[in-house]
């Protein structure tokens, strides 16, 4: 019986989870480095993919390599606090602790090669980056956010042909 | 279970872990940001593993699998946000790797020594995946299990990890001081230096070799190969044509095959590529059928004198596939041989026929065989040069004679060829003499060269109490593997796909390996400790490679470049490199041949040992990979065990049955086994797999099976059979087998037909499917529609697929004990049947995995909907909504869905590497199955429409079809009626799994056809 | 005129003659008074037997389903079978209570009560299993159709699994009404017998919702009893039916057979009625209610059984016929396999517990010893439990591809969860006994005069009955 | 309410016919029933208090359709609607197979929606604790009518002649059904 009743209770708190009543909504970690996308992406406009190159060839977007950083940092802004880390880590051969934002679970697939490839705005999954000084979720990046997209977009007739978003178990989940 | 702590494969093993190590073992997805890599590409090896560690506690799995201690905890736990990740980002990003894309880099496979072409999948810096070279001219892009496996050897936890002084660790340049010093001590002393080499290895290695052996005279070099079959077949062909080669073969052209107990589809030295050959000489043309109506045949029409003699004393793989098979008593071999040779020398026109005749040994062969030798000499000498005879017993006087057969057939130059055979080292000092001499306390200095003779030689256990006598000892085994553990210096080699390398396939095709991954552990390559303990400057392994292919390969390459590097570049990438070589010097004298028709015969006794190489270990190289392990045995299906094949008749005698233990003497030395009552054995004989019983393989391969190896002649196993004594040893031991069932039971699942009837019908023995009625309307499959065709009449059983399959979709091996159970974890499995008479039955193969069923009874009955089809007509298992019913496994008539019995370790950070991330790692409590490799179509889906092109016919292929080293798989789109997938299933020998039961499967099987009768 | 009929034919219910208050009296004893020690003893046991499974069901779901002796073959052998098996026993609860009821069968009044406590009791044991037999148990509630964020992923409802879960739920629920239904009465009686201000007063007025025996309230409560019977029949057939389906509905052969259902709906009966007789005959003895549930009551219980067991040894040659018949080489096979295959023993166990044993009763003789017919029952009990095994193993374990045959072995563990499931019943059942009337004192009361003259005048009916009215009165 | 009404006559009983021949007779004779209270439910008292046939079953029916419908057509669209996946190439809308589901769906709202009306139309619910005449609940049956005072008489002769143990006026105020004095001071 009290097995039961702990079942129950689990069940309920999972059902309440499934809901996505508790998502990583909002979350927006403190970062090693106080790096801001308002001043790179948004002032300064740098393309996304100057940085995250590898969201055209890869399903990882990546976070750039502490070179890339430095390509421009070796004689930019190199007396501020923040970058002195930077250059500090690369000096130690020290990779640098990003903390990570948007996490899917682990059984999720997801290729932004393929949604680049789509054309598919990076905003539109992760929200204004360039207006955000630290990174948050501004998504609840559950499994029927993702099919809302895909079925739209695949109901859209202006699509037919161009663009047809899977809503195939396998192409998420394999 | 004893198991247990040998192998944590062992399901509940997981429970034994500690807590931090199942947090861990919860990973259920083994993608890693670039840390690994990143840290490897920055030299930091261990760097890598310990970052490999991290996240291990961050995934989801991480408390559901702890949850099923309290239903409450799950309630909490669920609900918490997910733990913070972290994302370690390269430093500076090597050249050519980016995250989450796999390189493939050209290589050469060291499962064997075949040395066949291999492409390396390698994902953020660490290999994942073995897959066949398809340029390369001899595997063609087959791989076999055992190289398809080596990925798990790579990451395999036993290795070495450091240069090693009788156990303790020691820096290398400590190490060489001391071998160094050694050598100069031998030397001043005036004792002998002595290095145990393979018999086969490379170019390069044996140029090293020889600057090694120049630097300290008088060192001389032992060769040691445990099967002992090339050496057989080298020096015959020695005695014959004064060449020490390997000939190359060509199965393709030989129309009359006669082998005896040559395995060459199995183990003899280059199955994959026999495979090959031997599938594109059966291939038959593709006829269609609609509505009873034969199509034009596409393809060459068959050739219906072919036709593949098999004489064997215990039923080996390459047996099974023979249109004829007689089995035969070890003992016999060489006299059947003999008789063969006589009859052919009496139906040949060679010149040295009467000198062969007259050389024959005086044996003459059984009775019972003197009817089917006068068939197949008619046979042979009607092919002529067409006609091939092989033998596989290493023993020289068979090969001798095989040698005069098909001199007499005139088959040299067309079937089999000796001036452009790999050639061999020349026998330098015979392994013998080295243990006198340490007897006789003469060697200074003995060096094995990942030899590992205390295993595998039968007077291993004599050699390892000699080595205490030589001053210095020294093993370069990527292990403390049996010799190693002898000797006083380990100096740990490179796994093969850390290492650079070359191979003489066949004269003039030099196959190259390159390094897929930075070295795991602080090991050297083998080449390169060699050139440090020779005199003058040390090469790196890649110098020495790069010097030898300026020096030798670039002048003489076919393939002209302007400059060396341009040359380097293109060998790469291709893995290989053809050169204009000269034929190698051999002339045919009778008179030596003859010699050794003359060596002694083995004595015929009611029980003659037979040892064999088995499909999954060989010679037990490769013990401690459990892969290979549980692959079950393609013609016992046993798995984790080595047992004594018996034949039917006899077991009756005997009162034996499979499992009962037995004591087999023979050379005074005994070892107890199992007893497996396996039909086409002859009754004389006890088959024994050799390549078990290791005691220093590691935490896998310890005490698996028994070491058949002592039983062997002390002469060293230039035979591989003798005869022994059989005694009843009371007691059982279970045998774990895949399979339980040997009979079809009269149901029509394989169908076969001879080539004669197939010819007067193509549809023969496979009735075309009447449409059935459904009350349903069913389901529209626009855009494309994936089906497979497995053609029964290629397939020859050899299990690569399975291990193929296992290495692309993270499947655990799960241990003896669960697979006793019946819990093996295999999506892909080969179903092997036995029809006909016992003593020599028909074996029928048949690679059974998900059909992918139209109107799939799978889905219909999950409740939460974790089982539908997609719109490309796959029937997708959806891991992470699974609660575990089982009513899906329950419903579906191949039996091909897994359930996660237990939570199956994947914990280990070394082995972890070899998991792909593509694919999810399943938990505890949910079903598993094929998915025609969903993640491949998907990828290949994503890359042409990134190149905005069409999807071409064969461009996605499925991890089974591409490994088939007799290209039995087809894969692709049954929408697009050109492909060759389409073709195959409109086939009138395709046909459908249980049609009857109108589940729609979407793979076709294409009846066997063999070339028995008249 | 009230529907009472009069007859020297017929047998009274109630023997020998009690009153009305007599009844309340002996009814509400074994609750009043303190437990016997041998109502320990059993309680004891039975608690321990609950303890052992629970334990068992522990170790299962915090190791794995591998704990158990399933296979790739065989996935499903004891989980399903036990299932199947307690929501057969369940069944002869409801019959009795509705059907009987319906059928106006007035014999059925002093075996209702605990009858219908069966029922609840055995669907617990039953619904137990389902859920245990989850790989991942700890999602079950993935069955039910909720929204969620998946985008709302909904469930299968063409799977017989997903029937069982509202199969289920809707007859423990129905049950469970009809029962507590049926007990207001009964418990406003004990409310009143309580003592004034006793918390066991409370309790029980708490329960009774306030129930005053009005004509009113009787008259529509009634109304509604008979639709819950009415209901609660269509029901007990459906459930099994569904619970058949999820053979009958796939495609092995063995199970993929169109008699499943009323097969199953006969055995549940039947192995239900075996189970009521088991508890009664201990019942009646233990609680000295051996004149309410009279050897008439056994008598008639062992009728039913008869009847169903010769309708389920008729299902038993049905299948054979069938599967010659239709000449399917895979039915066949199964069909042989199954009387003269491993596991023969357990088929024979099953056709001579269910065909043979259940014609003892032909002979009235042994249809009227207690001792006899519960020996029977036991037999029929474990015969019944046998046929879910030969069905669900035997049909799993040699399927169509010979490749992926294989053998079933139960282990510690199965065997234990088993053991435990009846725990968890003698438990619930015992402790019924204690705290709830186990039988229907108004029900029994209606069928007092049953077969009796009626009595000319009420003061020579209930001679003592004047006395306690000034007492009740003056109170 | 009239204080005709409110004005009422009590009778006890020790079994079913003597009451049931009573109440028969009071209403033959014009008197109102009130009410009558029994330990179980007497065959033919519906009859002879002249009670009209409960309206329950149509609650039920309402129920048990409103379960129907919605369950079908939840299902439906679950299936058909909200996400069309294909399972086992079996239509979207695999109507057969949504029927047992329905069923039982159909059968949980019929029950629990006529027990829920029975509850709350016979005023039962946990934390009610009307008033219960003495024995009623176990031996003890009686029949209440509504009385002018000057028929009291006749009445009594009615009941007594019945067999009544006891009988007598119920206090207007009494909280009804209150046991009435009379019955505990009126000798058999």
């Amino acid at each position: 019986m009290i097995k039961t009743c702990l079942l129950a209770l689990a069940c309920a708190s999972l059902a309440a989870c499934d809901n996505g009543f508790l998502t990583q909504q909002g979350y927006e970690p403190a970062q090693p480095i106080a790096f801001s996308h308002a001043l790179h992406a948004g002032e300064m406009k740098m393309n996304c993919q100057y940085c995250h190159f590898g969201a055209a060839q890869s399903r990882h977007a990546g976070v750039p390599p502490a070179n890339v950083c430095m390509g421009c940092h070796k004689n930019v802004k190199t007396g501020s606090p923040e970058i002195i880390k930077l250059t500090q880590a690369v000096a130690e051969n020290r990779p640098i602790e990003w903390t990570r934002v948007h996490r899917l679970p682990d059984f999720v697939w997801f290729s932004h090669q393929n949604h680049v490839a789509a054309k598919v705005a990076c905003q539109t999954c992760h929200g204004p980056v360039e207006t955000m000084a630290r990174v948050q979720q501004v998504n609840t990046m559950t499994m029927g956010w993702c099919l809302e997209c895909h079925r739209s977009i695949a109901a859209d007739p202006a699509n037919a042909g161009k663009l047809n978003p899977p809503t195939d178990c396998s192409a998420c989940h394999r | 279970m004893p198991h247990d702590e040998k192998k944590p494969w062992q399901s509940l093993a997981a429970l034994r872990g500690d807590p931090a190590e199942l947090a861990r073992a919860e990973r259920e997805f083994a993608e890693e940001l670039p840390v690994g890599p990143g840290a490897i590409a920055s030299g930091h090896a261990h760097g890598a593993l310990v970052q490999l560690r991290s996240g291990g506690d961050v995934s989801r799995r991480g408390f559901f699998g702890l949850m099923g201690l309290s239903a409450a905890a799950v309630g909490i736990a669920a609900c918490q946000r997910a733990p913070v990740a972290k994302v370690v980002p390269y430093l500076s990003e090597p050249d050519g790797i980016v995250p989450g894309v796999s390189n493939w880099y050209a290589s050469a496979c060291a499962g064997c020594d075949a040395q066949c072409g291999v492409l390396l999948k390698s994902r953020d810096g660490r290999p994942i995946k073995v897959e066949g070279n398809p340029e390369h001219p001899l595997s063609q892009g087959g791989v076999c299990a055992v190289g398809q496996a080596s990925i798990v050897s790579l990451y395999d936890a036993s290795r070495a990890r450091a240069p090693l002084e009788r156990g303790q660790p020691i820096g290398w340049d400590a190490l060489d001081a001391k071998v160094l010093a050694g050598l100069e001590d031998a030397r001043s002393k005036g004792k002998a230096i002595r290095v145990v080499a393979p018999l086969r290895t490379g170019p390069t290695f044996e140029s090293t070799l020889a600057q090694f052996l120049a630097a300290w005279p008088g060192a001389r070099v032992a060769r040691f190969e445990p099967s002992g079959e090339l050496t057989a077949l080298a020096d015959a062909h020695q005695a014959a044509f004064g060449a020490r080669a390997v000939p190359s073969i060509h199965l393709d052209r030989a129309r009359t095959l006669a082998s005896f107990a040559c395995d060459f589809l199995g183990s003899w030295v280059a199955p994959v590529a026999f495979a090959r050959q031997y599938a594109k000489g059966r291939a038959l043309p593709l006829i269609e059928r609609e509505g009873g109506k034969l199509g034009q045949a596409e393809g060459a029409p068959p050739d219906f004198a072919r036709r593949h003699w098999q004489l064997e004393p215990a039923l080996s793989l390459t047996g099974a596939s023979a249109d004829r098979r007689h089995p035969l008593a070890p003992s016999e071999l060489v006299p059947a041989l003999g008789g063969l040779v006589r009859r052919l020398a009496l139906r040949s026109m060679h010149p040295d026929r009467a000198a062969i005749a007259n050389a024959l040994p005086r044996a003459s062969e059984p009775r019972e065989l003197a009817a089917p030798l006068d068939a197949l000499a008619a046979e042979l000498s009607a092919s002529g040069a067409q006609a091939l005879v092989l033998c596989g017993a290493s023993d020289l006087t068979a090969q001798a004679l095989c040698v005069a057969a098909n001199q007499l057939l005139g088959a040299y130059g067309t079937t089999i060829d000796i001036a452009s055979g790999a050639s061999l080292p020349a026998a330098d000092l015979p392994l013998a003499q080295l243990f006198t001499e340490l007897e006789a306390g003469q060697v200074g200095a003995v060096i094995f060269l990942g030899t590992n003779p205390v295993y595998a030689h039968p007077d291993g256990e004599k050699l390892a109490e000699l080595l205490a006598r030589a001053p210095l000892s020294i093993s370069t085994a990527d292990r403390l593997d049996e010799t190693a553990r002898d000797v006083a210096l380990l100096a740990p080699d490179h796994a093969p796909a850390e290492s650079w390398g070359d191979s003489e396939a066949r004269r003039g095709l030099t196959t190259l390996r390159q390094p897929a991954l930075m070295p795991l552990f602080e090991t050297r390559a083998a080449v390169e400790s060699l050139s440090a303990w020779s005199a003058g400057k040390k090469h790196t392994q890649h110098e020495l490679l790069c010097a030898r292919a300026e020096a030798e390969l670039y002048p003489r390459a076919l393939h002209k470049e302007p400059r060396f590097d341009l040359f380097w570049t293109r060998a790469l990438h291709d893995g290989f490199v053809e050169t204009e070589e000269t034929p190698l010097p051999a002339s045919f004298s009778v008179a030596q041949l003859g010699s050794l028709f003359a060596l002694p015969l083995a004595t015929p006794s009611d029980t003659e040992l037979w040892l064999h190489s088995s499909v999954a270990l060989r010679d037990g190289r490769w013990s401690n990979n459990a892969w290979l392990q549980e692959l079950p045995d393609p013609l016992t299906k046993t798995v984790w065990d080595n047992a004594a094949c018996i034949a039917p008749a006899r077991a009756t005698a005997l009162g034996l049955d499979d499992g009962d233990l037995i004591t087999v003497t023979a050379n005074g030395r005994s070892i107890t086994l199992p007893v497996l009552v396996q039909p086409g054995t002859h009754p004389a004989t006890l088959a024994i797999a050799i390549g078990y019983g290791r005691t220093a393989a590691g935490n896998i391969g310890n005490g698996v099976g028994v070491n058949a190896f002592p039983l062997l002649s002390g002469r060293g196993p230039a035979r591989n059979f003798i005869e022994a004594r059989l005694v009843k040893s009371g007691g059982q031991k279970p045998l774990a087998r895949s399979q339980t069932q040997a009979s079809l039971e009269g149901r029509p699942h394989i169908r076969t037909a001879t080539l004669a009837a197939w010819s007067a019908d193509p549809g023969a023995s496979n009735p075309e499917e009447e449409k059935l009625d459904s009350l349903w309307s069913g389901h529209e499959y626009p855009g494309h529609r994936w089906g497979m065709a497995i053609d029964l009449g290629s397939c020859t059983g050899c299990s690569a697929c399975v291990i193929s399959c296992q290495a692309e979709n993270n499947i655990p091996a799960v241990g003896r004990d669960e697979v006793s159970r019946g819990r093996e974890m295999h999506w892909l499995r080969l179903d092997r049947y036995f029809a006909g008479e016992p003593d020599s039955p028909e074996v029928l193969h048949q690679p059974m995995l998900c059909q992918h069923c139209t109107n799939a009874p799978c889905e219909t009955v999950c409740p939460v909907l974790a089982t539908v089809h997609s719109s490309e007509g796959l029937n997708q298992q959806v891991y992470n909504r699974c609660v575990g019913t089982r009513y899906c496994a329950n419903n579906c008539p191949p039996k091909v869905r897994r359930f996660n019995w237990f939570e199956y370790r994947h914990d280990d950070p070394v082995e972890r590497l070899a998991l792909n991330p593509d694919v999810v790692v399943r938990s505890r409590g949910v079903m598993e199955k094929c998915s025609m490799c969903v993640q491949r179509i998907q990828e290949g889906k994503a890359l042409a429409r990134r190149d905005g092109r069409p999807l071409a016919d064969g461009e996605i292929q499925t991890a089974c079809q591409q490994s088939c080293p007799s290209q039995a798989i087809t894969f692709g789109d049954l929408n697009d009626p050109n492909s060759r997938v389409a073709k195959l299933t409109r086939d009138a020998r395709a046909y459908r799994l249980l049609h009857e039961l109108n589940i729609g499967p979407v793979i076709s099987y294409l009846t066997r056809i063999k070339n028995t009768g008249a | 005129m009230s529907g009472h009929t009069y007859s020297a034919l017929r047998h009274p219910l109630v023997d020998p003659p009690r009153s009305l208050s007599q009844i309340t009296d002996e009814i509400a004893a074994p609750m009043e008074r303190a437990p016997s020690a041998s109502f320990w003893a059993a309680l004891g046991a039975a608690v321990a037997l609950l303890a052992l499974g629970a334990g068992m069901v522990t170790y299962e779901v915090a190791t794995g389903i591998g704990t158990w002796g399933l296979n790739k073959t065989v996935g499903w052998a004891f989980d399903i079978t036990n299932f199947v098996f307690w929501v057969g026993i369940g069944h002869a609860g409801t019959l009795i209570s509705a059907i009987l009821f319906l059928f106006r069968q007035k014999w059925r009044t002093s075996i209702n009560r605990s009858a219908e406590a069966m029922t609840l009791f055995a669907v617990m044991c039953a619904a137990l299993f389902p859920l245990i037999h989850m790989g991942r148990p700890w999602l079950a509630f993935w069955v039910f159709p909720y929204p969620n964020s998946r985008g709302s992923l909904w469930v299968n409802f063409r799977s017989p699994l997903l029937w069982d879960v509202f199969a289920i739920s809707t007859y423990f629920t129905i049950s469970l009404v009809f029962w507590f239904i049926g007990l207001i009465p009964d418990l406003a009686t004990l409310r009143d017998r309580a003592a004034e201000g006793s918390l066991r007063r409370k309790i029980f007025a708490l329960l009774a919702m306030g129930w005053n025996g009005s004509g009113r309230t009787w008259h529509r409560y009634e109304t509604v009893y008979l639709l819950l019977a009415g209901l609660a029949t269509p029901l007990v057939l459906s459930v099994h039916t569904i619970v058949s389906m999820d053979f009958a509905t796939s495609l092995l052969p063995g199970w993929h057979a169109t008699i499943f259902p009323p097969y199953f709906v006969a055995g549940a009966v039947f192995s239900g009625f075996a189970m009521v007789l088991t508890l009664m005959i201990i019942a009646r003895k233990v609680l000295g209610l051996e004149h309410m549930i009279t050897v008439r009551h056994l008598e008639n219980m062992t009728k039913v059984i008869i009847v169903t067991g010769g309708i389920v040894g008729l299902a038993y040659g049905t299948e054979f016929f069938t599967a010659w018949y239709s000449g399917n080489p895979y039915e066949r096979f199964t069909f042989i396999n199954r009387a003269f295959g491993p596991y023969a023993w357990a088929y024979w166990t099953m056709i001579s517990c269910n065909v043979l044993s259940p014609q003892l009763f032909w002979f009235r003789k042994i249809r009227t010893s207690p001792w006899a017919i519960f020996v029977v029952t036991i037999f029929i009990n474990i015969g019944m439990w046998f046929e879910r095994f030969v069905i669900v193993v035997t049909s799993l374990h040699r399927d169509f591809l010979p490749s992926s045959w294989s053998m079933y072995r139960p282990t510690v563990v199965e065997v234990g969860t088993l053991i435990g499931s009846f725990g968890l019943f003698f438990t619930l059942f015992l402790l019924f006994t204690r705290v709830l009337p186990m039988i229907s004192i108004g029900e029994v009361k209606s069928v007092l005069t049953f077969a009796r003259q009626p009595a000319g005048s009420a003061s020579h009916a209930v001679p003592a009955a004047a006395a306690p009215v000034l007492e009740e009165g003056a109170a | 309410m009239s204080p005709v009404s409110q004005r009422r006559f009590a009778a006890q009983f020790a079994s079913e016919e003597p009451l049931l021949a009573a109440t028969r007779e009071a209403r033959e004779r014009g008197f109102s029933i009130d009410d009558v209270f029994t330990p179980y439910a007497v065959h033919g008292l519906d009859e002879a208090m002249g009670l009209a046939p409960s309206r329950l079953p149509w609650v039920c029916f309402g129920a048990g359709l409103t379960g129907l419908v919605s369950m079908l057509s939840f299902e439906i669209w679950t299936s058909a609607v909200s996400w069309r996946l294909n399972v086992g190439g079996k239509p979207f809308d695999s109507l057969p197979a949504f029927i047992p589901v329905a069923f039982e769906f159909t059968v949980l709202c019929a029950g629990l929606g006529s027990v829920a009306a029975l509850l709350l139309r016979t005023k039962l619910w946990p934390g009610r604790a009307p008033a219960v005449l003495p024995g009623t609940t176990n031996d003890k049956f009686t029949l209440v009518v509504h009385a002018r005072a000057e028929s009291d008489e006749t009445l009594r002769a009615l009941f007594e002649h019945h067999g009544a143990l006891a009988c007598g006026p119920l206090q207007p105020d009494a909280p009804a059904p209150a046991a009435p004095p009379a019955i505990a001071t009126v000798a058999p």
